[in-house]
């Protein structure tokens, strides 16, 4: 708590109804920028400590059906934040929130890995004629590739395929779903 | 402890002998306001003379009589000075005095408002905000915008095109010397003539950059002289010395 | 809201599943430090404003069991505060000191501005007879009051309107909680 706050303490504070305890939490934590001590809360309630320690566990089951949650800092204080269950929608509605596209270059690098899966560095670099590894790293952080084992030859270089999330990104339900390569294309993809 | 009644005095005992109106006062007002009577023809001097005389023969004054005497002059001014400025054009909406009444309500009403508020603040039934959140420090998230599947099939047919030139034989570009192109630039030039029509109909980059090489050259041994009217703009170019020596450099 | 959630309501948004939306909003007043508009929250949610508004009174009933409330500030901006049920212990909380008692000129002022909002100085004077500059700017001051436009008429003079802090200052659910007009005035403030 900040020192806005201390002069009340030593004061003899009126005593919140036991049954009103954990509601008059909920407007305290509310209202607090800070967690708070339990200690503090106690006197503010006009209870001993364990009381408000009942009461904050009464609070807690109450919160969650307000999108909200009891979270403690440690064994002695605790503060009400959203409940991380709508963190996106939070998130967005705070503008902390940023939507990405992804480049020609990812988009052909996760084609060539979607369609000739497993596939090595080496193997993209061929079909791509340029280095791929920035890109392939961009892949790998957005979770839409990963690497699923290793070929059988010098080195044994690691291949990629695409994951469950690519799946879900392109909303396939298997990689069956993935429109077929015109001829000329598959006989292309097959030189590489 | 001695009550003195007062008769009730009003308004209406005041009677008033003018030219144009004999009456109590607040019918003349009345007849004045509907229009019965023209208030230009009154004299607001003759009317407040005789309320004085009269006030003046009372023993007693109630200030209740002078109140409602000054209501009703007042109201008999801002008629007769409404009537004699000239009239405006369209009528200006004005709330009428004659709301008065109404006003009286609407106070009495807002009254219970003020109660009502009144009553919460002394009870301190306040409620609080929270502090703004603080955002400074907190991670954005970044999601992909979503790509139609279509898309990815273009891209593995754009990317897979775009190697086939890439494919094709190595054909290295004919390289041409300066002393080639100092020849070549000669040969072309009759007397005068454009520094880019002298290269021919699709000069590489090389040979742009070779030929104004040459060109510098030329000018340097003072072969050819040259003018370019604006910045990047056309150079013309001319004969000014022997072409022989210059093709031996 | 501030601009800081303005981009993000130009995306299209996921949708929170309906029986979510009550707890959703909780969470997405609870970060939000100022009145927000139902149908900035509606889209949020990815609902439309009446399923919002339903969501709405959803949580505005469970709030009351953790010492909080639903505050309407004119039709269509909700915000959450603490219920001034709690405002004692709340207000020591804080180390707030008593406030300065409202005058009774300040509390008629107000409550003609709360039911005849948006109301002119010269209107105002009107209805209480006398010059009100003083008291408005008190309660301008205060921020209790805050113009709100300007009349279409001669001077176009400023309108004013009451504040969320308004509401928080006398702890109303919204403007509704002030007893209702007799019939006859409130007649009188549709002509005024």
């Amino acid at each position: 708590m900040t020192e806005r706050s201390a002069p009340s303490v030593q004061m003899p504070l009126e005593q919140v109804a036991p049954e009103e305890r954990a509601a008059t939490l909920g407007a305290l934590l509310f209202v607090a920028s800070e967690p708070v001590p339990v200690t503090v809360l106690a006197q503010h309630l006009g209870c001993t400590p364990a009381e408000a320690r009942a009461a904050l566990q009464a609070l807690a089951a109450r919160l969650d059906a307000v999108g909200l949650l009891l979270q403690w800092c440690g064994e002695d204080q605790v503060q009400v934040v959203s409940h991380p269950r709508h963190a996106r929608p939070v998130q967005r509605f705070l503008g902390l929130e940023r939507t990405v596209r992804l480049s020609q270059a990812a988009l052909e690098t996760l084609a060539i890995i979607a369609y000739r899966q497993p596939i090595t560095r080496g193997e993209l670099d061929l079909i791509r004629g340029v280095d791929s590894s920035g890109v392939l790293q961009t892949l790998l952080a957005r979770g839409l590739i990963e690497p699923v084992g290793r070929l059988a030859a010098p080195g044994t270089p690691i291949q990629y395929g695409t994951t469950p999330e690519f799946l879900r990104f392109f909303g396939l339900t298997s990689l069956a779903d993935l429109p077929p390569l015109p001829a000329e294309l598959a006989g292309a993809s097959e030189e590489g | 402890m001695a009550v003195t009644v007062y008769p009730p005095l009003r308004l209406a005992d005041c009677q008033l002998r003018l030219p144009t109106f004999e009456g109590p006062l607040d019918v003349l007002l009345r007849m004045i306001e509907r229009s019965q009577l023209d208030i230009t023809g009154v004299s607001l001097v003759a009317v407040t003379d005789q309320f004085l005389a009269y006030v003046a023969a009372l023993s007693d004054v109630p200030p209740e009589l002078l109140a409602e005497f000054t209501a009703v002059a007042s109201r008999l001014l801002a008629l007769k000075s409404r009537s004699l400025l000239p009239a405006p054009p369209q009528p200006i909406e004005e709330p009428e005095p004659d709301d008065l009444t109404r006003q009286l309500q609407a106070y009495q009403a807002v009254r219970a408002g003020a109660a009502y508020l009144q009553g919460r603040e002394r009870e301190g039934l306040r409620s609080f905000g929270r502090p703004p959140a603080r955002l400074e420090g907190l991670p954005v998230a970044e999601h992909l915008a979503p790509v139609p599947l279509p898309a990815l099939l273009q891209a593995l047919w754009r990317c897979l095109s775009r190697r086939r030139p890439a494919r094709q034989a190595y054909r290295p570009a004919p390289i041409i010397t300066l002393a080639e192109m100092t020849r070549r630039l000669l040969a072309r030039l009759g007397q005068r003539g454009r520094f880019r029509a002298l290269l021919g109909d699709a000069p590489s980059r090389t040979e742009y950059l070779v030929g104004f090489i040459a060109l510098l050259s030329l000018l340097r041994q003072r072969v050819l002289d040259a003018t370019q009217e604006t910045l990047f703009g056309e150079i013309e170019v001319w004969r000014i010395g022997s072409a022989a020596e210059a093709a031996d450099d």
